[in-house]
């Protein structure tokens, strides 16, 4: 007896089909505002030169604690440009990141940070931050100096070599989203990389 | 064969489209060998080849006597006639000889190329990215060691024997005119070496995808005389002249309290920054940037000004000078010959 | 009623094709195409997705050619031109060529054996599906900026986690997994059907030419693809939980990756040249009405080829610091591997020569193949030897080499194949005008584009460079093969324009346009769902050429449910029949729920540990028996 | 292009002329001569070849130590996987027995023999997790590190794919039993011989080579 069995299941069938279509426009909702994190986080844009803003002609060139008030050449304070509050143009392009973990290593940071664990200078990975954890008292801390003896690299970074570094001294301490963070470096493990330690967000702390 | 060779490569010398920088114009020992092993090979191709496309056209297009339509059912299954095996096993069995023949050329040529123990001139190659770091590490006391960065002299018709390595990704460091390529290996140091019969200046370039900038990293052979050799060997040895006139010690001031004595050294000077290359006698040398631009005034101010636009990704950044700053700079490394 | 036992004596009457067309049918609508198992859609689809992947890899060169056409030019920038080149060669190598001769297998295999489908036909759709998800997942990648940069071969430590930041390089990786995937089950696929599925009498000796090709190409892809599987799976390691093996600093090694990626990249390139050689021989035999000279030595060839090309994947690391004596090693297997290639080549020509060619564009595109292979191939064998590929390696010599030997050696023969086929595909004629003007077009192109990177590959010029320098003197040679590329593009749009017309406009074609030899050609033009009313019996190698007037038939299938006769391996004798497993919607869910853990995977790592466990749902529903149990027969005496 | 489901043309091809019937020939078939035999023996080989190229990258990685493991490396202690080898090879026996009851058709032979079957791979992980303990290092240490969690990874997700495809056995010849069942079950036992075979060779690379050198 040959028997029909084929087509029997073949209109239970069509209800799955809304289902399916359902999940799928879902999900692609939701993938277009994932596309949109990574278009950010992949841009390589190579900052060049814009007219130079502050043309100071800088004080001694001697690398030593920066002074509280930095006096140009003739005496007269300084004209130091008001930093407005943003996350800095790295804050979110893995690029830039990269970039501020090279200098982080060539200008010797981790001499005194030693890879934010800290040693001579205070560490960069935990969540007490003396002189504030937002992109612009990174920054000015960077550029001004601190006493106690962070140098001044006012003249010898650019701004955008500055914005890199504190791009990336924020992955230190677990600011920013994880898929930013740069991986392990290509020489002797110190610690696990920027991408795999679990840090918790920073607050403020008062200075001792 | 080695005469044959010569002949095929003499033949090929007034072909038009062999421009200077070749690997087909060789003037070093070893390109002179593989030019020759290359005319070799193509001519013997070029036969080879000649003879199967006739043997196709023949095939193709001889004259049948009826259409292929009405080819009988038995016609389409015969096995074909034993000339056709003949002519087929004959055939292969030539291959055979000639791949055989080929083979055995190139490890002749290969073992008259070998890299030798000793050279005159012993020269440790760092390939960093975008740029190449060059040791003269033959000499045994360290401050006679020179080190250069993009251009590099040879004395002419010595062994020049090089070790490669690299601070960063993999880069091949290649003269087409001297020798063939060899790759620069983080975690290796691989040998290379070449010997410039003639005098010249001889471009090289990174032949390993490197990154953003492969394009712009190339270098720089001077092949000179024995004498011109030692004294640029010894002028490059000398410390920088200190400034006298006001014009460069202002922007001797400007170099040593800016962002340029962070990453570049001057020896005999304050400055001591090893992440870019020595500047030194940076006016003596015909290119920078990597072989990018030629060395004059105004392409080193628009590569200190923009270097980013020339050589986007590049480690140097684009400086922020105003332009009082950026004339006495350039006044000041114009005058370190 | 019909007793399903119909007396085998009596021919197919209508009745019993009817419900053979029944019972090999799928659902209708998009439920259908979703869930069916049938070779045919299935291989058709991936031929069209290849396809597509064909055109964007072109426009991705074309792009290119325009950047290159001047020395500094501006028309992209390094980054996006890296981005470019390496996804031209991805898309070329791991979403064009691979799986578009897995897919031509896949279609004509089961065809030419003489079966109805393919073993898995589940596995087959959930193999397209995962190609599908990782053509997909590269290219919206792509298009937002998270396109790989580091070329198609991607070497470390430039790919590693320290010089390539963000997420492109992830991306390339996971893309090379899902392929990898998809050419594997393809590979598993064609074998497993060959030595199981083919019609009775089809012994060893009397398997068509295309068919050995492609076992051929199936058994290199199970040896080969588990490298490259494995290189990436250790790169991803390497930049997502910080392991070490690419890291030299840490003991790891940076020419491993090198060592493992070409140990799979060359015989890559030979998985795309052995299938294109069968399909030379398809038309070769048919367009000069003569059986191929040399069976015997035509698939001892195809069998060295893919032997010996798992033994020369060094010669692509001349450059490197390798000890001399194993290099010269690599130059001998390298020359050698030339040999099986000329082999065939003069027992083509000897064909062409005992035979009556017929010039059609399938003939037009063999020629044009001899001329353009040949060429890639002495380049080849010159590129073997250590000196002289110490000068031409990583230059635009080998560019020219390697578009000539795939190009020459891949694309045309494909092309051939396209026009040869599309009449059994569609049942339409591709129109002979506009293939010739196609050919002509394609053929000046190719040579007016890549002749000339010889020459600029001796002048210096290195691969993957996104300008030059005008004093280099580059310029000119260039600005040639730009314009060449222009040709390139004009002859491919030719080609769609002649695909959109013929599909429902072109000249009926009957069962056999081209009075083939092989069995595809005693099915309808398009064939039917179950390709035979009656499984024929084989009676030689010269297929229909052979077959006496009346075409000897196996009876005794059954017609309601999807039977398959299974025969032994070595004489294709009938051993047992098989009950193929009906359209299922479970494939595409399984190879969804990888394609969810793959990509995840980058951003969290744990999360391809959570996806394979949730892969266990799908997989267990898609072995879960809908039908109810029916009466079987088991012999009493069973192989071990 | 939906081919017409019922196409009332019959092909004019050639006339046909049947010279064999094959409505008598067994349907379910065993061992090599069942088509998913050979899809078994397929995936045995590319997994096998990936476990191969592993230990090639164990071996070439070694070249680069002076000591191997590396000098603060300790060797893997050997109890817990010399445990694991043994459980592993006994547990081929309640397999064999499965595959035996199943060739002879013996539903709740099978059925017992499978249970005992996928206790025994339950054992197995739980033994492995504690191996991944046995090998002294972290996945991110350094290159050795790197290698030997790997390569135990990979072999692990080809216990984890047995175990599942057992379970999944368990539950279908519970609810849905088919006869075919009895071919796939011989199948899934050469699958568990091959998996328990490829692990002694990395047995004896993973865990005694360091011993070794």
């Amino acid at each position: 007896m040959t028997r029909r069995t084929a087509r029997r299941d073949g209109v239970t069938t069509q209800s799955w089909c809304g289902k399916i279509c359902r999940i799928v426009s879902l999900s692609l909702l939701g993938g277009i505002c994932i596309v949109s994190l990574a278009c950010e986080r992949e841009k390589r844009e190579f900052a060049t030169s814009k007219p130079a803003e502050s043309s100071y002609v800088p004080t001694s060139g001697t690398l030593q604690p920066g002074p509280t008030m930095v006096q140009s050449a003739n005496g007269q304070p300084l004209n130091i440009p008001v930093i407005p509050a943003t996350d800095g143009p790295y804050a979110g392009n893995a690029y830039g990141i990269a970039q501020g973990q090279r200098l982080f290593d060539q200008f010797n940071c981790s001499g005194c940070h030693s890879h934010g664990g800290g040693g001579m200078g205070p560490p960069l990975m935990d969540q007490d931050w003396i002189y504030g954890s937002d992109a612009a008292h990174i920054f000015a801390t960077i550029t001004e100096g601190r006493p106690g003896g962070m140098p001044s690299f006012r003249s010898k970074l650019t701004t955008d070599q500055v914005w890199m570094l504190v791009a990336y001294v924020q992955t230190l301490s677990g600011h920013g989203r994880k898929d930013l963070r740069t991986g392990r470096r290509d020489n002797m493990q110190m610690r696990s990389s920027e991408q795999n330690t679990q840090t918790p967000p920073p607050h403020a702390v008062g200075t001792q | 064969m080695n005469s044959f060779c010569l002949v095929m490569a003499a033949l090929a010398q007034p072909l038009p489209w062999i421009g200077e920088h070749s690997a087909l114009d060789p003037s070093g020992t070893a390109s002179k060998h593989v030019a020759s092993l290359w005319w070799a090979m193509f001519w013997t191709s070029l036969v080879v080849y000649v003879i199967v496309m006739i043997a196709l056209g023949y095939a193709a297009f001889r004259r049948r006597t009826n259409a292929p339509a009405d080819a009988t059912s038995s016609e389409r299954l015969t096995p074909a006639p034993r000339s056709v095996h003949l002519t087929v096993g004959i055939a292969t069995g030539v291959t055979v000889l000639i791949l055989f023949i080929v083979v055995v050329t190139d490890f002749f040529t290969a073992r008259a190329i070998a890299t030798p123990a000793t050279g005159a001139v012993h020269i440790k190659i760092i390939a960093r990215q975008w740029w190449w770091y060059a040791v003269y590490s033959g000499d045994t006391v360290p401050q006679q060691q020179l080190s250069v960065a993009n251009e590099i002299h040879v004395p002419v018709g010595k062994p020049i024997v090089f070790t490669l390595t690299s601070r960063d990704v993999i880069h091949s460091f290649w003269v087409p005119n001297l020798n063939g390529k060899t790759d620069a290996v983080p975690g290796y140091e691989s040998n290379a070496w070449f010997r410039a019969d003639t005098p010249g200046v001889y471009r090289g370039q990174c032949a390993e995808f490197c990154g953003l900038e492969h394009a712009k990293m190339a270098f720089t052979i001077v092949a000179e005389s024995e004498e011109q050799y030692n004294k640029w060997y010894q002028a490059q040895l000398a410390p920088a002249v200190p400034t006298t006139d006001s014009l460069r010690s202002q922007g001797e001031r400007v170099f040593m309290t800016g962002t340029c004595s962070s990453c570049h050294a001057i020896r005999g000077t304050g400055a001591g920054g090893t992440l870019g290359p020595e500047l030194t006698h940076l006016a003596s040398q015909r290119t920078i940037a990597a072989g990018t631009l030629q060395n004059t005034p105004d392409n080193l101010a628009r590569w200190i000004l923009d270097a980013q636009r020339i050589k986007p990704g590049a480690a140097m950044p684009s400086q922020e000078l105003s332009s009082r700053d950026l004339n006495v700079l350039v006044a000041y490394l114009e005058g370190l010959r | 009623m019909t007793a399903a036992m119909s007396p085998a004596s009596r021919g197919p009457i209508d009745e019993d094709v009817q419900e053979l067309a029944r019972t090999w049918s799928r659902p209708p609508g998009f439920w259908g195409w979703l869930t069916t198992t049938e070779h045919k859609s299935i291989a058709k689809r991936y031929i069209i997705t290849a396809f597509t992947f064909f055109l964007l890899g072109g426009l991705e060169a074309a792009t290119m050619r325009l950047q290159l056409g001047r020395p500094e030019n501006s028309v992209v920038g390094p980054d996006l031109y890296n981005q470019l080149f390496t996804m031209h060669g991805t898309t070329m190598m791991f979403l064009f060529a691979v799986p578009v001769m897995i897919a031509m297998g896949l279609y004509f295999v089961p065809l030419m054996l003489g079966t109805r489908n393919v073993a898995f036909p589940r596995l087959n759709a959930f193999g397209y599906y995962t190609y599908l998800i990782g053509g997909a997942f590269l290219y919206i990648s792509f298009f937002c900026n998270t396109g790989p940069d580091a070329g198609w071969f991607n070497y470390v430590p430039l790919s590693g986690p320290m010089f390539s930041p963000g997420k492109r390089i992830d991306v390339w990786a996971q893309t090379i997994t899902f392929t990898e995937i998809a050419a594997l089950v393809g590979a598993v696929e064609i074998i497993v059907t060959t030595f199981k599925h083919r019609a009775p009498g089809m012994s060893l000796n009397r398997i068509p030419l295309f068919v050995w090709a492609m076992v051929v190409m199936s058994f290199a892809i199970i040896f080969a693809m588990p490298a490259v599987a494995t290189d990436s799976l250790f790169l991803a390691l390497d930049r997502s939980i910080d392991t070490h093996i690419f890291n030299p600093a840490e003991g790891g090694d940076a020419l491993l990756w090198q060592h493992m990626f070409w140990f799979f990249g060359h015989p890559e390139v030979y998985i795309i040249f052995i299938p294109a050689l069968g399909m030379v021989s398809s038309i070769v035999a048919t367009f000069t009405q003569r059986q191929v000279f040399g069976y015997t030595a035509m698939v001892l060839s195809l069998i060295a080829t893919g032997f010996i090309s798992f033994g020369l994947w060094v010669h692509h690391m001349f450059a490197e610091p390798i000890p001399v004596l194993g290099e010269s090693f690599f130059t001998a297997a390298s020359t050698m591997i030339a040999i099986p290639s000329g082999v065939q080549i003069f027992c083509w020509i000897a064909t062409v020569w005992t035979g009556r060619p017929r010039f059609q564009t399938p003939l037009l595109f063999v020629l044009g193949f001899f001329v353009v292979f040949i060429i890639g191939g002495m380049t080849g064998v010159m590129v073997a030897s250590v000196p002289f590929d110490l000068q031409a390696t990583d230059t635009y010599f080998v560019v020219a080499h390697l578009h000539y030997v795939l190009i020459g050696g891949g694309v045309f023969p494909l092309f051939g194949a396209f026009y040869y086929w599309f009449p059994k595909i569609t049942g339409r004629l591709l129109s002979e005008r506009l293939g010739r003007w196609q050919f002509w077009l394609f053929f000046v192109g190719m040579h007016v584009t890549f002749f000339p990177m010889h020459t600029l590959g001796f002048h210096g010029m290195p691969r993957r460079i996104y300008t030059y320098l005008a004093v280099t003197g580059w310029g000119p040679l260039n600005l040639v093969a730009s314009i060449g590329a222009v040709i390139i593009f004009v002859s491919v749009v030719l080609f769609l324009v002649n695909v959109a017309k013929s599909w429902r406009g072109g000249a009926v074609a009957g069962p056999n346009p081209w009075h083939g030899d092989t069995l595809e050609w005693a099915t309808t033009s398009p064939p039917q769902s179950y390709n035979f009313a009656r499984i024929p019996v084989v009676v030689g190698r010269g297929g229909l050429w052979e077959t006496p007037d009346e075409q000897p038939v196996v009876g005794g299938l059954r017609t309601d449910t999807r039977e398959v006769l299974l025969t032994t391996l070595l004489d294709a004798e009938p051993e047992s029949v098989h009950e193929l497993p009906t359209d299922s919607i479970w494939p595409f869910l399984l190879a969804l729920c990888m394609g969810i853990t793959f990509i995840s995977s980058i951003f969290a790592p744990w999360g391809a540990l959570v996806g394979l466990g949730l892969g266990f749902l799908p997989a267990l529903g898609w072995a879960w028996p809908t039908k109810p149990p029916q009466p079987e027969r088991i012999s009493p005496e069973r192989a071990s | 292009m939906t081919s017409s489901a019922t196409s009332s043309r019959v092909p004019t091809m050639k006339p046909e002329r049947v010279v064999r019937d094959v409505s008598n020939l067994p349907t379910i078939a065993f061992g090599s001569q069942s088509i998913a035999w050979w899809g078994t023996i397929g995936f045995m080989v590319i997994e096998g070849f990936t476990l191969a190229l592993c230990a090639a990258t164990y071996f070439y990685l070694r070249r680069n130590f002076s000591a191997w493991p590396p000098e603060q490396t300790p060797r893997p202690t050997l109890l817990i996987p010399i445990i694991q080898l043994g459980v592993m090879l006994v547990s081929i026996i309640p397999m064999y027995l499965a595959a035996r009851a199943a060739y002879r058709l013996d539903r709740s032979g099978m059925l017992k023999w499978l249970l005992v079957e996928v206790v025994f791979k339950i054992v197995i992980l739980v033994l492995r997790w504690y191996g991944f303990k046995a090998l002294n290092t972290q996945w991110n240490s350094d290159a050795y590190g790197s290698i030997v969690w790997t390569t135990l990874g990979l072999h692990t997700t080809l216990l984890v794919i047995d175990a599942a495809e057992d379970i999944g056995l368990v539950i279908i010849i519970l609810t849905k039993m088919r006869d075919r069942l009895f071919s796939d079950v011989t199948d899934d036992a050469i699958y568990w011989y091959f998996t328990v075979a490829a692990w002694v060779p990395l047995f004896f690379m993973l865990f005694l080579t360091p011993y070794v050198s």
